[in-house]
């Protein structure tokens, strides 16, 4: 009966016997059940990234009018893994001036800095009976996020190739510029739990801070795809200007795991915004009931995140890079300061009002708040525009 | 919440004015959007907070304070500077908060916005009307004002000081609040500063009320000194008052007293009292709605307002038998002042300088009332004159408005819009000014029962009777009496009979920005009496509580009580209100020019020479004594002379030291000398200056161990 | 338990390694590469300080590592900038080639 | 030995290298990269002094954008990949002399000083340090006008930096 009501409980307390039965010092058992269970959990991730290769190629086959994999296995299943046996079979090719440990070196980074993010998503509201919270976690999630932007420059240096180099500037200068709006809507969900630990966002989710907030998970939305570097942002690796940018040089195995981490990190980020915004595992208390009932509800709001990011990616038209620093710098990261002041003064002003008031006066806000910056960037874009195609009158006819 | 909103309350109008002198000071729309804004918001904010107040149960006070100044070592032994909402305060946040927002509402009609831009008019003066052509013939409208803008971000940084005098907790602020509508005022009267009329009226504004000032702060530097606070509620302890009118002081006066009265000169300056009230007539040189918030809203209220607040300390050492020094002093300047002013008021013929003595002796009724220490009374007078005066002074811009319409209708210039002799019949031109302003002047009588006049003057002249102040209650009942007389005489002028010029035939009503404050603040001209009608009295009391009594009266430490009915002063206070109002009208029903009036008597009509006396008295010789003494004699004579003399003395010791000491020694020895050595340890040295940014650091490096060593071996070790 | 002693010591020596770095590379980049190492080392010791201090609810070390932040992050954008402007100007960014400014 | 010390000396030592890879590497890109990993070293510094705020902001500010901005500056400021000639100036027997002299007399200082053995007090366990240091930040009775003026300067010299680098046409 227990088992099933928390089998990673029953699991762990189950090996801890068997290695205290075998002369063992607790301490080490406990360190040694610590990393089985990350081996677990980063085991399951990567199948689950092998998973969504499938995914990604079935979806973008169907957005473009296609049928995609459906060759080997049922619907085509199994055929990521005829892909990762073919890319573990390739050469494994590293360019002649090169600079090697640095080459490679970026593919690992770039991997590592996906699954680290994992360190701090709240699975389930108690693992092992244990409910730790990073005090900090908030933070985390950046600091993960410069060394993935770490692995890109190294991998464009290293690879010294001008097209790679090009990408990998592009890349990070993107990178860089979308983090900071990204961090300044990430304030929001920590100006309404009070904590930046992800535990205490989640469980003060009584609300979806999707409700309170709409204009931040918008932004961090439209960040995170920035970040990922996929479409409409993905000017590190156009293909039609860069062959295929920072990782061109890259082939076999390496390039797949810049390929399968780009694709982990976008499912992570969907999570993400989960977490922040529409309560994580949380789904009126189901989540209670079994641990990995919470996680199943958590990766199924993940999975709908993705979707949305693909479907923008396969939608969405590439942006010209200055376009598109320029978009960062005067419109998302202004209307994110401004959104964090607002929200601040209105949490000041509203606290204490009854739910339902401070849900609506927030919503509202945030509303105000993008009518007004949408105003503004229209008239300043007409202006833009009549610049340079001259001022045109439409004349209506009687 | 109420605390934190509190704070915020004056914010909005001072944005304003810094958001309109610093960026919109173009865009009149967009000003004035501006500033009336921020009216609505501290207004909505103050009716907040007045709503919290009253429901709350034994209200006693929202407040708040942060240390400020480090004037100890530790914060709480800081000077403290913070807000406070009492009952009182609550009150006068009601009703200012209500003015000044129907006043901002009623600038925009009377600068007549959306009207074209004159054919001639500059900045500085009054708009002279714009001709427009319509349907083929020209005619002159009214023209829009050139410095729109700009009077409202005077108009809200009167309205910034006048709210954190409100709000402050302590005297140090609320002087700083009484100073900057000070200096508004001064910007507000000369608004129209090519007038020179508005310019002196705004300087003699100006110097007057700083008299005052000075007095005030003299006080204010008194009572810090003696008890190290300004925070209201901590000079108002037990305690402290107990010391402060133990210990006494010059003229065998009680340190409270002396202090008290200190303040209160500040007051008779700027609530212009006798002999300082002399600046508040001449300030109608100002646009309407100015007068309107001096006058009524906020600076004059203000002055009674510091009194009231300082009440605790002004009968700190009043035993209930007898008036203290102090006491009797502010009583005799209240009543002397009402009745005095009142006697002006009957022989002036500018609409608005009637308002402004009528002003005047309003605020001789509630100093008095304080001087006797009817401490609610003066309060509810305050509130209720507060609201017929703005209602009054509104009206008297509306029927001006309406006569410059006529004015430029008919072109002729020379005829003074003011005049009440060039009106007369202006009820059907303009029926709601006329109603309205029927209203406001039958509460400014004490029309019985209906109006909220009637009830807070009965209540002033019941306290005087009751506790025995026999005279202070007959000057009052005689300066009413006056009240209702030239009230109606100026209504009868005004607004019945015939039109006497043409101008009067073609005066108009004016737009709805102008009426909308006239009807509700009529309203409250009416309803506002009906909160403090005494329990005791016949038939009617009982029917409502008499709640302005509660609800303000906790304000003190003990609520005051309610006085004995006694039918003396209601029959008093009937008959003066209705002899006065039927005696006007009945003396005025037929006049119909300045000469037919028969109480133009020189003496009042040139205000007992009150200008021409302290022009005599204090102008003249000032002026004489800086022309002959300071600059002809002091300057030029004395000081000219002593500076003369230094000319050649220095002369001689220069050219002396020049050619003995500093050509030979100085210049060849020194100078020369010291460029010298320069140049040689500069050539030596430039070696060093390699321009590497890493020499300069390994040498300071270098230097600095060696000094640290040298340090160590000779001071440490 | 560690004690003070070594954080304060194990401070000193990356401070002298950046001083090293400044006093001697070519590179005006590197040289900004030994002032960061440097002001790192500052912010040990004044994260040392915070935790072995008194007091560890008084947050004066973490603060002022903080501002140290803030000063590094600053010092960084304009000596790059600067960097980079004198590479445009004068095709040179070894420090000792950029000696205009002498006698 | 603790495991702590253990834990202690191995980050250390590891930083150290780090940082004496980042002033004697002769690639610019390796230096910065040196730097890179010193700063995580430092960082980890911090995680052991229970600054986990300190580390994680180290992280994302030291390496997520200052040293991103250094490998940029290295890249815009060459014309090939390799660098060439020597990477020390003439004096740098000198510059070690000092860096030398500098540790020994901060040594010789800091050994007179008692309160070198300090140990640390136990960290109490329900002290929450990020939101006492956002209070410290940003109250008056704190450091909120040392954290303003901090502020002020990131602007300046962002204006500043945007200014001097502007490539004018």
């Amino acid at each position: 009966m227990d088992f099933w009501k928390d089998p990673l409980k029953v699991a762990a307390d189950w090996l801890m016997g068997i290695f205290t039965g075998w002369g063992m010092p607790e301490i080490a058992a406990q360190i040694l059940i610590g990393f089985l269970g990350i081996l677990l959990l980063i085991s399951l991730l990567m199948v689950l990234d092998i998973f969504l290769v499938w995914v990604e190629r079935k979806v973008v086959s169907r957005f473009q009018d296609r049928i995609g994999p459906n060759r080997v296995g049922p619907f085509g299943l199994i055929q990521p893994f005829a892909d990762i046996i073919k890319l573990l079979i390739k050469e494994d090719i590293t360019p002649g001036g090169a600079d090697r440990t640095v080459y490679n070196l970026a593919p690992i980074l770039s991997m590592m800095s996906v699954l680290i993010l994992w360190a701090v998503v709240p699975l389930a509201p108690a693992i092992l009976g244990v409910d730790a919270d990073l005090n900090i976690g908030a933070l985390y999630i950046i600091a993960a996020g410069a060394i993935g932007t770490l692995s890109i420059i190294m991998a464009g240096w290293a690879s010294n190739n001008k097209y790679s180099l090009i990408g990998a500037f592009r890349e990070v200068a993107v990178m860089l510029s979308f983090e900071i709006p990204m961090l300044t809507v990430m304030l929001i969900p920590t100006i309404f739990a009070g904590s930046m630990g992800i535990v205490k966002i989640v469980n003060s989710q009584d609300t979806w801070y999707f409700f309170l907030a709409p204009l931040a998970a918008l932004i961090f939305f439209i960040a995170a795809i920035a970040e990922l570097g996929r479409a409409p942002f993905d000017m590190g690796e156009a293909e039609s200007e860069l062959v295929s940018g920072y990782n061109i040089e890259y082939s076999g195995m390496k390039f797949g795991m810049f390929y399968a981490g780009e694709l982990l990190h976008a499912f992570t980020f969907g999570g993400f915004w989960a977490i922040l915004f529409f309560g994580g595992y949380r789904f009126f208390g189901l989540e209670l009931v079994n641990p990995l009932l919470a996680i199943a509800i958590l990766f199924f709001k993940a999975f709908i995140g993705y979707w949305l990011i693909m479907w923008v990616r396969y939608t969405l038209l590439r942006i010209r890079i200055d376009h598109m620093l320029a978009f960062n710098w005067k419109f998302l990261t202004p209307v994110a300061f401004v959104l964090l002041m607002v929200t601040a003064l209105m949490n000041a002003l509203l606290s204490g009002l009854p739910g339902w008031l401070y849900v609506s006066g927030m919503f509202l806000s945030n509303v105000l708040l993008t009518w007004g910056a949408l105003e503004i960037a229209r008239h300043y874009s007409r202006g833009e525009r009549e610049k340079v195609e001259g001022k045109q009158v439409v004349e209506v006819g009687h | 919440m109420e605390t934190t909103l509190i704070w915020l309350i004056p914010l909005p109008p001072a944005l304003a004015f810094f958001l309109i002198v610093l960026f919109t000071n173009k865009s009149k729309m967009l000003s004035h959007t501006i500033g009336v804004g921020a009216a609505a918001l501290s207004w909505l904010g103050s009716m907040y907070v007045f709503y919290k107040a009253i429901t709350t149960e034994h209200f006693s006070g929202f407040a708040s304070s942060i240390p400020w100044l480090p004037t100890g070592l530790t914060p709480d032994k800081w000077f403290h500077i913070g807000v406070l909402i009492d009952p009182l305060g609550a009150a006068v946040l009601f009703f200012v908060s209500i003015t000044i927002f129907m006043i901002f509402l009623y600038s925009v009609g009377y600068q007549n916005f959306g009207q074209p831009d004159g054919d001639h008019d500059r900045a500085g003066l009054p708009p002279h009307g714009a001709t427009v052509e319509e349907h083929g013939h020209k005619h002159v409208v009214p023209s829009v004002e050139p410095m729109y803008s700009r009077f409202f971000a005077f108009l809200g940084l009167f309205a910034f000081g006048m709210y954190v005098l409100v709000v402050s907790d302590n005297l140090l602020t609320m002087f700083v609040g009484w100073e900057i509508m000070g200096l508004c005022s001064y910007l507000l009267i000369g608004f129209w500063y090519g007038k020179p009329s508005a310019r002196n009226a705004a300087v003699k504004a100006f110097m007057t009320t700083r008299i005052g000032d000075v007095f005030m702060l003299l006080g204010i530097s008194y009572l810090y000194s003696v008890t190290g606070t300004l925070t209201f509620r901590e000079i108002f302890t037990e305690e402290t008052l107990h010391m402060l009118a133990e210990s006494t002081t010059f003229f065998g006066m009680t340190v409270s007293g002396f202090i008290a009265l200190l303040l209160f000169i500040g007051t008779v300056g700027k609530s212009a009292q006798f002999p300082l009230h002399v600046w508040l007539p001449d300030a109608m040189e100002g646009p309407t709605p100015v007068s309107a918030m001096i006058h009524a809203a906020t600076m004059v209220s203000a002055g009674v307002y510091a009194v009231i607040r300082m009440f605790p300390l002004l009968t700190a050492d009043y035993t209930g038998h007898g008036l203290t020094t102090t006491m009797s002093i502010v009583a005799f300047i209240g009543a002397f002042t009402a009745l005095f002013a009142a006697t002006i008021a009957v022989a002036q013929n500018d609409i608005k300088r009637v308002l402004a003595y009528s002003t005047i002796s309003q605020l001789g009724f509630m100093i008095a009332a304080l001087g006797i220490s009817a401490y609610i009374a003066a309060a509810f007078h305050l509130v209720t004159h507060a609201f017929f005066k703005a209602l009054l002074f509104l009206g008297s811009g509306s029927v001006i408005h309406g006569m410059e319409h006529g004015v430029l209708h008919t072109g002729n210039h020379d005829v003074d819009p003011q005049d009440m002799y060039n009106m007369g019949g202006l009820r059907k031109k303009m029926p709601i000014t006329f109603w309205t302003f029927l209203i406001g002047g039958f509460a400014l009588s004490g029309f019985p029962l209906i109006t909220a006049g009637f009830w807070s003057k009965d209540e002033i002249l019941a306290d005087a009777w009751a506790h025995g102040h026999t005279a202070v209650f007959w000057t009052l009942a005689f300066a009413a009496l006056l009240t209702a007389f030239y009230t109606m005489r100026q209504i009868t002028l005004t607004f019945l009979g015939e039109p006497r010029t043409k101008e009067a035939e073609h005066a108009q009503e004016t737009p709805w920005t102008m009426t909308t404050p006239l009807v509700v603040l009529s309203v409250f001209a009416v309803t506002f009496g009906w909160v403090g009608i005494p329990e005791h009295f016949p038939v009617l009391g009982g029917l409502v509580p008499n709640w302005f009594h509660d609800f303000v009266g906790h304000t003190l430490h003990e609520v005051p009580e309610a006085v004995e009915f006694s039918i003396v002063p209601l029959l008093t206070s009937l008959g003066v209100a209705l002899g006065g109002l039927f005696f006007g009208w009945l003396a005025y029903r037929n006049v119909n020019s300045v000469s037919e009036d028969r109480l133009q008597i020189p003496f009042l009509k040139n205000k007992y020479y009150f200008d021409e006396i302290y022009d005599t008295v204090f102008v003249k010789p000032i002026y004489w004594f800086a022309e002959n003494i300071v600059y002809k004699l002091m300057d030029q004579q004395v000081i000219n002379g002593i500076l003369h003399l230094f000319g050649p003395a220095t002369d001689g010791v220069g050219s002396f030291i020049r050619n003995k000491f500093d050509l030979p020694f100085i210049n060849r020895l020194i100078g020369d000398g010291s460029a010298d050595v320069t140049y040689w340890f500069g050539g030596k040295l430039r070696a060093v200056q390699t321009g590497r940014i890493q020499h300069y650091l390994m040498l300071a490096l270098v230097t600095f161990i060696v000094i640290g060593v040298v340090l160590y071996i000779f001071v440490l070790a | 338990m560690v004690p003070l002693s070594w954080y304060l010591i194990f401070a000193a020596a990356l401070f002298s390694i950046g001083l090293f770095g400044v006093l001697s590379r070519r590179n005006a980049v590197a040289i900004l590469l030994g002032i960061e190492l440097m002001l790192n080392s500052v912010n040990i010791n004044l994260a040392a300080f915070w935790r072995y201090g008194k007091d560890v609810t008084v947050m004066t070390g973490q603060v002022f590592a903080i501002i140290v932040f803030a000063v590094a992050a600053a010092e960084v954008a304009v000596g790059l900038a600067l960097v980079i402007s004198v590479y445009r100007r004068r095709n040179t960014v070894v420090a000792d080639e950029i000696n205009m400014m002498k006698w | 030995m603790t495991g702590e010390q253990i834990t202690f000396l191995a980050v250390a030592l590891f930083t150290l290298g780090s940082g004496f890879m980042v002033v004697t590497s002769g690639n610019l890109v390796h230096a910065a990269l040196w730097l890179v990993s010193t700063l995580f070293g430092v960082a980890v510094t911090y995680a052991v002094l229970d600054a986990s705020f300190l580390a994680v902001v180290q992280v994302v500010v030291y390496i997520g954008a200052i040293a991103i901005l250094f490998i940029f500056a290295v890249m815009l400021t060459r014309k090939d990949m390799r660098d060439q000639g020597p990477q020390m100036n003439k004096n740098w027997w000198f510059g070690a002399l000092l860096a030398v002299l500098t540790f020994a007399g901060l040594f010789f200082l800091l050994q007179g000083w008692d309160g070198m053995s300090r140990t640390a007090a136990v960290y109490p366990s329900n002290f929450d340090a990020v939101s006492e240091l956002g209070n410290a930040l940003t109250s008056p009775a704190g450091y909120v006008l040392p954290f303003e003026v901090a502020s002020v300067l990131l602007v300046a010299a962002l204006v500043g930096a945007v200014y001097v680098a502007f490539n004018r046409k």
